[in-house]
């Protein structure tokens, strides 16, 4: 039965894929990419990746949505009309994804069927990761002990990108902090939603149960769906929803900007020191057993750290990367 | 049931190649940025599927919960949906970059101006 | 017990779908987007049930605050679109 | 008895509450403007969401997971009427009227020119 309720979400989300591309209209397609998200999200759910569901809630229900409409609203919303002739080309492009559609679609049919216990992926892999996280490390969520300790070095790869594209961003459009110096203060008309008076009322009330949730989160992530991945990005949303209400310079005054390179770079040497403080403690990088006297314990300590690092850089990544948008907007 | 088992499958196909197709055919380059999100959504979907076991729930230990689907998949998938935040808004800001220089963000007028 | 409430909640995902693809304006969408994120609210907290895990509802609560920053973003980007069109008529009437 | 008891009634709510929202969801795509068609949508917002978070609830019993269930009840009825409000505000300042008398009969397609 979960099954057919998998497969009618994945034809909604279908239909929502091929609507997003077929519209012109950007801002059509930016909402339509709200409801695959939330449709994307609901499947992982059925899948059995409560984790990554909830990655995708706090990633996609609002800062995705905030960021492309930042990018739609300083470009231009509609797609340019083209002639619609079928010409040599547009019947390549169709050629060219028909085959390779066929193509994907006839390797499927080597694939595992959904939910085969025989497929490789359940061979020897799984079984050992939950035996060894009942064993070495003890707390429930597998999803945790696999990020943080088995795959550590994995992990301080994708914080190491997630950095080094909040800077790649900070580079290209600049930390904002220039165009304002120079330029005149903000008139009230152009400071956030302050027109809307009851979404403003609420929106503050929320926000601090907003951060209380991710702070759950972030603490929470050994026993319950979670983890610092998750909790920077719900951290960054309420910011991100404080910056809307406010006005950019308010939230900017709370966080400034400095504060928030220092979160970047900080988050990520944390995670790196952890690893470093396993070597000097004479063990291998990233080897948590050593930090303290019984290594069960040490285990704990280490994922507790490296998951505020991982917390304290994506939350950083993300209000910079908002912030050097919005100062593009203002400007 | 075969059919069933093999459906997600499909579906992910079709996915990837409409946002493949958004990349090729598409000339604004935010349309193409739309549809690389949703060319990577549907690997995210495909490789959480591979790890479902039927009859298992989520890989997070509690009462009454016996037989767990695979961790690792969740944990590559949980990250990359991170990192492919990140790569998207600095895809989008090369694109607002363009746009200062050019003027445009489709990739033909582009294209245009750079071959005088 | 569950299914009849997750089968009206799919069904009424679906047709709220249809109403985000078939617009006609754009605040029709924004409000289909709004409808469709408190249906899944609600399909994601019978399923926790249905799977007789209820600590998922970290979840569900995440959903619940965070779907409404959109609909903000959505507000700021009219107000922001419609301050440009200001600003281009002023200029406009001066040249 | 008490089981049963309450078993029939988070039946009752929950088949009520998916009434709600399929009424609510039939009337977002059948009514013939915005403004009528955010008064279905929020059908489905206030009474589908309350009567099946309601019958969930009574499956609960007293744990953690009724509270957070309350919780998510509160959040969701503090939220979607501000989001529609405020949709409301700036589709009428945007200039999108409501229709009235003969234009009802108006078809979609019609009503976009």
């Amino acid at each position: 039965m979960t099954t057919l309720f998998g497969i009618f979400l994945l034809t909604l989300l279908m239909i929502t894929g091929m609507a997003i591309v077929h519209t012109r209209n950007l801002f059509v397609a930016v909402m339509l990419m709200g409801i695959a998200s939330l449709l994307i999200a609901a499947s992982f759910f059925l899948l059995d990746a409560a984790d990554v569901a909830l990655t995708e809630a706090a990633i996609g229900a609002g800062i995705s949505t905030v960021l492309f409409l930042g990018a739609l609203a300083l470009t231009s919303e509609r797609e340019r009309k083209r002639r619609r002739s079928l010409s040599t080309s547009s019947l390549l492009q169709f050629g060219i994804v028909g085959v390779v559609a066929l193509i994907v679609i006839w390797a499927t049919f080597d694939q595992p069927r959904l939910g085969s216990p025989s497929a490789p992926v359940q061979a020897h892999l799984t079984p050992w990761y939950i035996e060894s996280t009942r064993d070495l490390i003890d707390i429930p969520n597998a999803v945790t002990a696999v990020l943080a300790s088995f795959r550590g070095y994995d992990t301080l790869g994708e914080v190491v990108v997630v950095f080094t594209a909040g800077v790649g961003v900070l580079f290209l459009l600049g930390t904002g902090a220039s165009s304002r110096a120079a330029g005149a203060p903000l008139s009230e008309d152009n400071a956030g939603l302050r027109h809307y008076l009851i979404p403003r009322i609420l929106g503050r009330l929320l926000i601090p149960f907003i951060l209380l949730l991710g702070f759950y989160v972030q603490f929470h992530g050994e026993y319950g769906p979670g983890g610092g991945f998750q909790a920077g990005a719900i951290i960054a949303a309420s910011v991100i929803l404080y910056a809307l209400l406010e006005g950019e310079q308010r939230a900017l005054s709370v966080i400034p900007q400095g504060v928030l390179l220092a979160m970047m770079a900080g988050g990520t040497l944390l995670f790196g020191a952890v690893g470093v403080a396993g070597i000097v403690l004479g063990s291998n990088f990233l080897d948590y057993s050593v930090l303290s006297e019984d290594p069960v314990n040490g285990q704990h300590w280490g994922i507790l750290l490296i998951e505020m690092g991982i917390g304290i850089t994506v939350a950083g990544v993300l209000i910079s990367i908002f912030h050097a948008f919005a100062a593009r907007a203002t400007a | 049931m075969d059919i069933l088992g093999l459906y997600h499958y499909w579906i992910f196909a079709v996915l990837l190649m409409t946002g493949f197709f958004a990349i090729v055919a598409k000339p604004n380059l935010v349309k193409k940025l739309i549809g690389l999100s949703l060319f990577q959504s549907a690997v995210f979907l495909c490789y959480i599927t591979m790890g479902k076991i039927e009859g298992g729930t989520a890989p997070i230990m509690g009462e009454g919960a016996e037989l767990f689907s695979s961790p690792l998949p969740q944990v590559l998938i949980l990250t990359a949906i991170v990192v492919s935040i990140s790569t998207t808004a600095l895809g989008l800001g090369l694109v607002l970059r363009i746009k200062d220089e050019y003027g445009s963000i489709e990739e033909d007028e582009i294209q245009g101006q750079d071959q005088p | 017990m569950y299914f009849a409430a997750i089968l009206a909640t799919l069904v009424t995902m679906a047709l709220a779908l249809l109403r985000a693809v078939r617009g006609p304006t754009v605040y029709d969408r924004v409000l289909a987007v709004n409808m469709f994120g408190t249906k899944t609210v609600l399909l994601l907290a019978a399923l926790a049930f249905l799977f007789g895990r209820p600590d998922f509802l970290d979840l569900v609560l995440v959903y619940a605050l965070i779907n409404f920053i959109g609909v903000f973003a959505v507000l700021e980007f009219f107000r922001y679109r419609a301050m440009r069109a200001r600003q281009g008529q002023v200029e406009a009437q001066r040249e | 008895m008490m089981d049963i008891a309450i078993d029939i009634a988070s039946w009752v709510l929950l088949a009520l509450g998916g009434v709600n929202l399929l009424i609510g969801g039939i009337g977002v795509l059948r009514m013939p403007d915005l403004y009528t068609r955010m008064h279905a949508a929020s059908l489905t917002d206030s009474m589908g969401a309350i009567l099946v978070i309601l019958g969930i609830m009574l499956q609960a019993g007293l744990s953690l997971a009724t509270v957070k269930l309350g919780v998510i009840l509160v959040f969701l009825l503090l939220t979607s009427p501000t989001a529609a409000n405020a949709l409301a505000a700036s589709a009428l300042l945007a200039g999108v009227t409501p229709r009235t008398g003969q234009s009802l009969h108006l078809s979609d397609s019609e009503a976009r020119e």
